[in-house]
């Protein structure tokens, strides 16, 4: 254990050298050249984002390649997938607390804010989906005229509220984690601007050790509630899906399939970013290649849970001898987008093996690579969840499918644009590692040594 | 660096109000839009409006006591309680009142045959799909709905006409039915006469807890 | 009066004066002002081009907003109140908001009628039903009929007379007619052409006699694009008469019909359909079924429901007709067929006719040559068929009275011999055969005056055009295949200027129209010739309430063979080569419906095609030529040429035969029907009209997308349309697997107290697969229509769809299956709505609240049949302007209009439901069976569904349910459905071999 | 300078051992109002000071048990009282299908609760604080350690106090105003 500890960040760093350069990068640190090329390109992303939900709210749902009996398209996966990213953040930050993982600490800021920033997007697609958006406060108990409530045995109202939930906790946790690095911030401001803003924001905090008392149990109180919550929030999206009699989606491996898939995309997600911040802000003391190793095996990790799944639900389809069911996983495998499946398979599967050797796991432009390629995998997996199970159901007088418009894409990757567009801005204005956390680990490191 | 407060005294009241009171302005908030939707300003209650002859229900019931059924003729056979076609005004306004400036809308509309355009004042929704035969059969009273049109000089829109309002007499309707005379204005349900009508409503229609099913209104 | 510019200023003024609210009344006013549409109309002729399109208030709008400064109209963001507009004079026996039922007759295309009964609500006709008392109805009713409220509020009808596409008033029409009437009447008429489709009506019979009489140089012609000539020849050859058979299958145990497709292509039949249906119901396992042997030259429905199918080519069928006329002794000939498959057939057939003389059919379709119904009367005349399952009867659309047909008018045309040309209720230009040239000589008749109901091509090219009364605007009769005549009368005062045909004639004698319906008046006077005059009113009055002329069918002819007919049976030998068959299309016949949305949309039986036709091929052929569904294809024929999208039939399909569908590739039919599909008048000639021999196909460029509603016709193996045999069913097999057995459930059992059990049955045995009940569905419960384009996205929004399921070991056979929302008793849709937009009522029917529903789709992802249809565009045009959206004048306003977003469903007519149920309690009764009808199960011509009260013992349903064919589909997902249905039978026979010894 | 008396004293010391030896000798001194600052939480510096979180921890449990009952209960009334609808023929009170909400509203009750209830027992926001005036005092949340003692401790004595804090090796002793 000690071991570990120390070598989580690069010796010879002190309280004022990390306090100093992190908080630097915010309030003194000129604005990069590569910062502003990411941010314009998110934000014009973002702004295709706006218009594309502008025009489906205008026009229709019909804009989307959506049809009986393939009801549910894009949209859909996409709020599986980015709730998927929208999962390493807590796992990180909660999880890891609980099992005091020390190398956290360098990532769980910047993690966190991903999560939120995730859900955020994943939370916004449900009502992008809806036939008349502007009707989405019916899911809401509220008394009203009519006196109707919600439909408490639809899984879409479970969503509803584990989703919101979700948000919710997620935005306390990486608050609360942040008043004692605004209150630095606020002491290191030059301006009096930024100090009136820091300073609010810090709320007055002072580092009483009466009040870092309770703002510890509390952030481990919080960090144990997240931890079922965070496992809760996508088995509840795979409800969705499981309480169907839709073959293909009626499974009882979904919640952990899901989650575990959250996990692997989560991850992808966080190296993606990673790496880049890394570079950029000269962070290699603190995101060492540790930690990249081991966000490598929680990858691999999840990997294998995923893999086991598909294993499980083709060995339900044939031993269950259901027609409908193995009527599905033909349809998967030769139908009209078995090339997704199989695309799927080979990188879920297949690639994801690699990171079995070490070579891998520690070389950062392979593991970004992989991160990226097996994260579009994971869209690719959702993406032949939701469409290919109805599109050939029970009934094949009625089957058909659909293919995705120019909204799909813009809702998509304007989406990417929109995330983007957010981390850029909380990488601007925020510090990206928990300043204080890293104080605490540099004062254990000491202790180590004396 | 200054060793000045950032901040004076009075920021700290200031950021709790800030802090604290989010909370509480969320749920004024709500509450007041939940007010909203059952203010008058929403529902159109008891709002007057303007029509091309100021008709004046007070007059013609409450002074002379017309039945309502001598204009509203479709009360009790059909869905829609009927407007009355400009002649049966003419009945009488072709002799009473024949230079009233007032009644002149009704005299052209005679002349030319072009109808009289009356602004609704009970309006449902498009989806409800309500049946006044159906309700006076159950002995309901016009007033239960309409509130005292013999009071009313110019027409306005008694009750909120909520589905939470048509719910109430729904759920339970035993107090609301049975009237002897629904269309007499002061008319009230048998059970305020003492008579029993849950019987009554039984012996005729569906188990009570049908009346709050959605196809029974929506289609 | 004023003039049209004081109108128009007086509007412009009331609409400066209004502000806000008020404004938008005033414009909504406006907008539906007729006064003003025609004071418009006359000063602003340059705008017609906007009267012959849709009309839409939005474009009256801008024209208005044009000439006034749209001041108010930020007021529109706020939805004015509603007006209640009261009549002046309140017409007698209208109760405001009962819908009242007038009893009339359409007739498909030109002559045969059948009775229907409509319903006006509020003055406006919104839905139409089969008459019960017609026996060419039934209670039956025909897509046609379905749609025809469609085509009467259609804004895109002609609404005004024209001059060379100008708008003139009716008088400056009858001042011009004045001109030329003079010119004929001075001649006896010579010079005098009047062109109207074939007609029954005795009130337009009695006309064209009197114009003969009066005018003797007068000439009338008929131009009916699919007409009988053929049968009526044979008839006149085989009998030396004309007549026309009428078929009687309730007696009929074994029916051969060689390409005849009677369940759809001929006069009669929906009654033939219900007959037929009756005739194999077969709840119980006793009773009788009979046989059908069907040869086929395309694919029909006849040929689906065959017990024993044969695929030929056309000029095969008179070969077959000979082998079965030798096979029966009628006449002694060597020649047997040469090919195998055909004689077995034959031999099967032979023997069953021979079984059952006298409870025997045979019968072969109108388009065949006379050679061939001369035969088959003959066989017929063997078996003594006749006066048992078939009788002949005079004529129904008498012709004999004609000048010929269009060819005739043509060559009278060319001989410079006409300058007076009345096109009466017809489209000559698009319609005339490819050989004739008959646009170019219209071009030089001095005066050419075209009335019908669109600005059609036909009205393009000719100088005059008048507007012409939609059968529910107007006085006049018709009679039904057997000769049962009905009173034609109106249901709604005429929207447009213009006459009716009676009124036509009249105005060429005497040069005034006169009243409609004192002309039709007159002729059942003249043919009733009552004793007194209470009499007549006593009959005419019965008539009208009936929709049928009391004992006004035909009688039968009795009359032998005629001597020498076997002179007339011809040895044709069959055709090298490929064969072009022309057949009428199901959903625009000969292109007369072409623009109505209701019926372009409407799956096509057996292909499922919407939008369009496209040229049938084998698989085989599609294979030699390289091609798939949609690639184009030229066809070429005695000279014409003709580029179609290909649509490949499956393997019973005949393999040398293309088969065209007629009444598409309209250039003038409106914003809808224009530019769909292609014309097959184009390939086709006055000599041939039905059928193309030697014809010549080579793949082209090109391709185009056919938007077909059902892309998967094979069940794979899953049990969904099932079948037995007959043998199985006698011996006692069940159809259901779970024996009647209710499959056990987690959940504890429902019992939902309500004082009603609503379900339906419905008998794949009995359906034909004509799909009226999808088009009656769309009607009632305002269905919109989507377009091509949202078909081929899977974006059809009909509530009942008729599935073509291919059974059999090679996948050869048929069986249709109607599919409505099943009302699940464990809907699965129903727990995953968020919001109890799905729910279930006491009386088992699964609502859809429209008003509640968002829009998240999960209840149609759960449905495991697929019936529910979104709303995922602003398919009915509330935000903006859709042009295939129905105006709202034909909604039905006992269902709400959906709006975008929103998921529909088929809720069993609840409407209906709900109208009897309030009538029972005010009547303090319970509803009764006839009470409740769903549209679709109204409409069925086989009477295929049933609907009832599941708690009252004595209703059909339980006879139904009772049944060994019965079964539920895909009960083993524990759904519980309330809709069931029974298996169809194959009554196939067995092969012995003495019957196949040759 | 106000005429009242100063909040207390406030003693820097550079090192974390420092500050938590220096609390030790205070707190055995037996000085009662003693508050410490630190860069970041130090465990033994609170045991020292007798730090408690006992407040925080109730909050929580109280939020999440708030939270379930209210949510259960809510979806129970409303399914089964308010307005019932046969849904799918599925029982009015599908207690299974109502655990998830309730547990997420728990989640939420819990959370909520424990942040709020952490702000207010300490007694946050607090903008301005006399010890932010006091010279240095910004390094508490870099690398410096503060310990304060105030003047309303019944011990506290100007000059003996200091004396004390001098000889726990303050690395400078401020005095910080009252408010």
């Amino acid at each position: 254990m000690s071991a570990e500890r120390v070598s989580v960040l690069k010796p010879g760093e002190t309280y004022a050298s990390a306090t100093d350069q992190i908080s630097a990068l915010v309030l003194t640190e000129p604005t990069r050249r590569t910062w502003v090329l990411f941010f314009v390109t998110s934000a014009a992303l973002a702004v295709v984002y706006l218009y594309a939900i502008t025009a489906v709210f205008a026009i229709g749902v019909g804009l989307m390649g959506i049809n009986i009996p393939v009801a549910w398209g894009w949209p859909l996966v996409n709020v599986v997938w980015w709730i998927g990213i929208g999962h390493a953040g807590t796992l990180i930050s909660a999880i890891l607390l609980l099992l005091r993982q020390p190398w956290r600490t360098s990532i769980n800021r910047f993690a966190e804010a991903m999560t939120i920033f995730a859900a955020g997007i994943a939370g916004m697609f449900p009502f992008i989906h809806l036939g008349r958006p502007w009707y989405f406060y019916f899911l809401l108990p509220y008394p009203n005229t009519m006196t109707l409530w919600p439909q408490w045995r639809s899984p879409l109202v479970w969503d509803f509220f584990a989703i919101s939930t979700y948000i919710l906790v997620s935005i306390l946790f990486w608050y609360q984690g942040l008043i004692p690095d605004l209150a630095t911030l606020r002491d290191r401001a030059r301006t009096r601007r930024t100090q009136l803003i820091y300073g609010f924001l810090a709320l007055g905090w002072r580092g009483s050790i009466r009040h870092w008392r309770r703002y510890e149990t509390v952030y481990l109180l919080l960090a144990g509630l997240a931890t079922p919550l965070v496992v809760s929030v996508h088995s509840v999206i795979s409800l969705d899906f499981a309480v169907t009699i839709v073959p293909g989606y009626h499974s009882t491996i979904f919640p952990p399939y899901f989650v575990a898939g959250a996990l692997l995309s989560g991850f992808c997600m966080v190296i993606t970013i990673a790496v880049p911040l890394r570079r950029a802000f000269r962070l290699e003391p603190y995101i060492t290649e540790r930690h990249f190793d081991v966000m490598a095996k929680v990858m691999l990790s999840a990997g294998m849970v995923v893999i086991y799944s598909y294993a499980v639900e083709l060995f339900t389809a044939w031993y269950s001898g259901d027609p409908f069911e193995r009527g599905m996983l033909v349809n998967r495998a030769l139908g009209p987008h078995a090339t997704l499946f199989w695309i799927m398979l080979a990188v879920n599967a297949g690639v994801l093996q690699l990171l079995w050797l070490k070579r891998v796991r520690t070389s950062i432009p392979m593991l970004f690579t992989l991160a990226i390629v097996i994260n579009t995998a994971m869209w690719i997996e959702r993406y032949v969840i939701v469409i290919t199970s109805t599109q050939r159901d029970y009934m094949p007088s009625a089957w058909g499918t659909v293919s995705e418009t120019h909204y799909d894409w813009a809702l998509l990757l304007g989406s990417l644009g929109l995330f983007f567009f957010l981390m850029c801005l909380f990488i601007r204005f925020l510090p990206v590692i928990s300043i204080h956390e890293v104080r605490e680990l540099i004062h254990e490191q000491e202790e180590q040594r004396s | 660096m200054s060793s000045r407060q950032l901040f004076r005294p009075r920021a700290n009241t200031v950021s709790r109000i800030v802090v604290y009171g989010s909370v509480p302005l969320c749920l004024v908030a709500a509450a007041w839009s939940i007010a909203l939707a059952r203010s008058s300003w929403r529902t159109q209650q008891d709002r007057f409006v303007q029509q091309p002859v100021p008709f004046s229900h007070e007059h013609h019931v409450g002074g002379l006591g017309i039945d309502c059924r001598y204009c509203h003729t479709s009360v009790e056979t059909s869905a829609f309680a009927g407007m009355p076609p400009t002649q049966t005004c003419m009945t009488c306004h072709s002799q009473l009142w024949r230079q009233a400036d007032m009644l002149e809308p009704v005299r052209r509309s005679a002349r030319t045959g072009q109808p009289l355009r009356w602004t609704r004042v009970n309006d449902l929704p498009d989806f409800v799909y309500f049946n006044h035969s159906v309700h006076i059969h159950r002995g309901v009273p016009c007033s239960t709905c309409h509130g005292r049109v013999d009071r009313m000089p110019l027409m306005r829109q008694a009750r909120s006409l909520a589905m939470q309002w048509c719910l109430g007499c729904h759920e339970h309707p035993s107090p609301h039915i049975g009237a002897a005379n629904p269309f007499d204005p002061a008319a009230r349900p048998a059970m305020a006469l003492g008579k029993h009508p849950r019987a009554v409503l039984d012996s005729r229609g569906d188990p009570l807890p049908r009346l709050l099913e959605c196809s029974i209104c929506h289609r | 009066m004023p003039t049209p510019v004081e109108i128009i200023q007086a509007w412009r003024e009331r609409l400066a004066r209004a502000e806000g609210a008020a404004y938008c009344d005033a414009l909504q006013e406006a907008a539906g002002d007729r006064v003003l549409c025609g004071a418009l109309q006359e000063v602003m002729p340059e705008l017609a081009h906007v009267w012959q399109r849709r009309i839409d208030r939005r474009r009256l709008l801008q024209l208005l907003g044009a000439s006034l400064a749209m001041s108010g109209a930020a007021g529109c963001s706020r939805a004015p109140r509603e007006k209640l507009v009261p009549y002046t004079a309140m017409p007698e026996g209208l109760v405001p908001g009962i819908p009242q039922t007038w009893a009339t007759a359409l007739s498909r295309g030109g002559s045969y009628a059948h009775g229907v009964l409509v319903k006006t609500h509020m003055g406006r006709p919104i839905k139409v039903e089969g008459n019960p008392r017609h026996p060419a109805s039934r209670g039956a009713s025909d897509a046609f009929s379905q749609a025809a409220p469609l085509e009467l509020f259609d804004p895109e009808r002609s609404r005004a007379c024209t001059r060379r596409g100008a708008i003139v008033s009716s008088s400056a029409v009858l001042r011009a007619l004045a001109a030329v009437r003079d010119r004929w009447s001075a001649r006896a008429g010579r010079g005098l052409a009047v062109l109207t489709g074939s007609t029954s009506s005795p009130t337009l019979q009695r006309q064209v006699h009197a114009l003969k009489s009066q005018l003797p140089e007068a000439r009338w012609y008929v131009h009916e694009p699919i007409d009988r000539s053929s049968v009526i020849e044979g008839a006149a050859l085989a009998f030396g008469r004309p007549a026309e058979p009428i078929y009687d299958f309730t007696r009929a145990r074994v029916v051969v019909a060689l390409d005849a497709d009677f369940l759809d292509a001929m006069p009669g039949h929906l009654s033939y359909a219900r007959a037929f249906a009756d005739a194999r119901r077969a709840l119980d396992r006793h009773d009788s079924v009979n046989r059908l042997y069907a040869a086929q030259s395309t694919a029909t429905l006849v040929g689906a429901r065959a017990d024993h199918r044969l695929s030929v080519k056309a000029t095969q069928v008179n070969g077959l007709a000979r082998r079965l006329a030798v096979l029966l002794g009628v006449i002694d000939d060597g020649t047997s067929s040469h090919d195998q498959e055909h004689e077995r057939w034959l031999r099967l057939a032979a023997a069953d006719l021979q079984a059952h003389q006298g409870e025997a059919l045979v019968l072969c379709g109108d388009h065949q040559p006379a050679a061939v119904h001369v035969l088959v009367h003959a066989i017929n005349e063997k078996l003594g068929n006749f006066g048992r399952t078939i009788r002949l009867i005079d004529p129904v659309a008498d012709a004999s009275r004609s000048n010929g047909d269009l060819r005739a008018l043509c060559a009278r045309m060319a001989g410079g011999a006409v300058d007076a040309l009345f096109m009466l209720d017809v489209n000559p230009v698009y319609s005339a055969q490819a050989d004739l040239p008959f646009a170019e000589l219209l071009s030089r008749v001095p005066f050419a005056l075209h009335s019908g109901l669109y600005q059609d091509e036909t009205a393009g090219a000719s100088e005059w055009h008048v507007p012409a009364q939609h059968a529910f605007e107007t006085w006049s009769d018709v009679r039904a295949f057997d000769g049962s005549a009905s009173i034609v009368q109106p249901v709604i005062a005429p929207l447009y200027p213009g006459w009716s045909l009676p009124q036509w004639l009249a105005l060429i004698m005497k040069g005034e129209p006169g009243d409609a319906m004192g002309i039709v008046r007159g002729t059942w006077r003249a043919l009733w010739a009552p004793a007194r005059d209470r009499d007549f009113e006593r009959r005419w009055h019965e008539s009208l309430a009936s929709g049928v002329v009391d004992k006004s069918q035909s009688a039968s002819l009795t009359t032998a063979l005629d001597r020498n007919w076997q002179a007339h049976v011809q040895r044709s030998v069959p055709s090298e080569g490929l064969e072009l068959r022309f057949t009428a299309d199901a959903s625009v016949w000969d292109g007369r419906y072409a623009n109505s949305a209701w019926l372009q949309e409407l799956p096509r039986p057996l292909t499922s095609l919407t939008w369009g036709n496209a040229l049938l091929i084998s698989s085989a052929l599609a294979r030699e030529l390289r091609v798939v569904n949609g690639d184009h294809v030229s066809v070429e024929h005695a000279g014409h040429e003709l580029t179609a999208p290909v649509w490949i039939m499956p393997t019973d399909y005949p393999r040398h035969t293309l088969t065209l569908a007629l009444g598409y590739g309209r250039t003038r039919a409106g914003e809808i029907g224009t530019d769909v599909g292609v014309s097959a008048y184009r390939l086709r000639t006055s000599a041939a009209p039905w059928l193309g021999t030697n014809v010549k196909v080579r793949a082209v460029e090109g391709h185009s997308a056919l938007a077909a509603v059902q892309l998967h016709h094979e069940m794979h193996g899953r049990d969904l349309a099932r079948q037995m045999t007959l043998d199985g069913f006698t011996a006692g097999a069940r159809a259901s697997h779970s024996e009647g057995n209710r499959l056990p459930s987690l959940y504890p059992e429902i019992d939902r107290h309500g004082r009603y059990a609503w379900g339906m049955t419905i008998d794949l045995n009995a359906c034909i697969g004509c799909g009226v009940c999808t088009i009656a569905c769309q009607a009632e419960n305002n269905i919109p229509a989507v377009g091509k384009a949202q078909v081929l996205l899977g974006r059809e929004m009909h509530w009942i769809r008729v599935d073509s399921n291919r059974v059999g070991d090679r996948g050869e056979e048929t069986v249709f299956q109607p599919v409505p929302c099943m009302q699940c008793e464990r809907a699965p849709c129903e727990y995953v709505c968020p919001v109890e937009a799905s729910v279930h009522d006491s009386e088992g029917l699964n609502v859809q609240v429209y008003n509640r529903c968002i829009g998240t789709r999960d209840c149609s992802q759960n449905c495991p049949y697929k019936v529910r249809r979104f709303n995922w565009l602003d398919y009915n045009g509330y935000e903006r302007e859709q042009p295939l959206a129905a105006p709202a004048a034909v909604m039905n306003p006992d269902v709400t209009v959906r709006s975008r977003g929103v998921m529909e469903k088929c809720t069993y007519c609840v409407q209906r439901i709900s109208r009897a149920r309030i009538q029972s309690k005010i009547e303090e009764r319970t509803i009764r069976e006839e009470e409740v009808i769903p549209a679709c199960a109204a409409a069925c011509p086989s009477h295929a569904i049933v609907f009832g009260d599941l708690l009252q013992s004595d209703q059909e349903i339980h006879r139904w349910r009772g049944s060994a064919r019965h079964y539920v589909l895909l009960e083993e997902l524990g759904t519980r459905p309330r809709t069931t249905y029974l298996a169809a039978l194959r009554n196939s026979k067995p092969l012995d071999d003495e019957t196949l010894k040759s | 300078m106000s005429g009242r008396p100063p909040l207390g004293l406030l003693a820097r010391f550079t090192s974390a051992e420092q500050i938590v030896a220096a609390a030790k000798l205070v707190a055995a001194q037996d000085y009662r109002a003693v508050d410490a600052f630190s860069p970041f939480p130090l465990p033994e510096l609170s045991e020292a000071l007798r730090a408690s979180a006992a407040g925080v921890k109730w909050c929580v449990l109280i939020g999440a048990l708030v939270g379930a009952l209210g949510g259960y209960l809510m979806q129970w009334y409303t399914a089964v009282h308010a307005y019932a609808f046969d849904v799918g023929g599925r029982p009015l009170h599908s207690w299974p299908a109502f655990i998830i909400v309730t547990f997420e509203l728990a989640v939420l009750g819990g959370a909520l609760a424990g942040f709020f209830g952490m702000l207010a027992l300490n007694g946050l926001p607090r903008l301005n604080h006399p010890v932010f005036a006091a010279n240095g005092f910004q390094l508490a949340s870099r690398n410096q350690f503060f310990l304060l003692i105030e003047s309303r401790d019944r011990k506290f004595d100007p000059k003996r106090t200091r004396e004390l804090l001098d000889s726990l090796g303050a690395a400078e002793i401020v005095e910080v105003e009252s408010e």
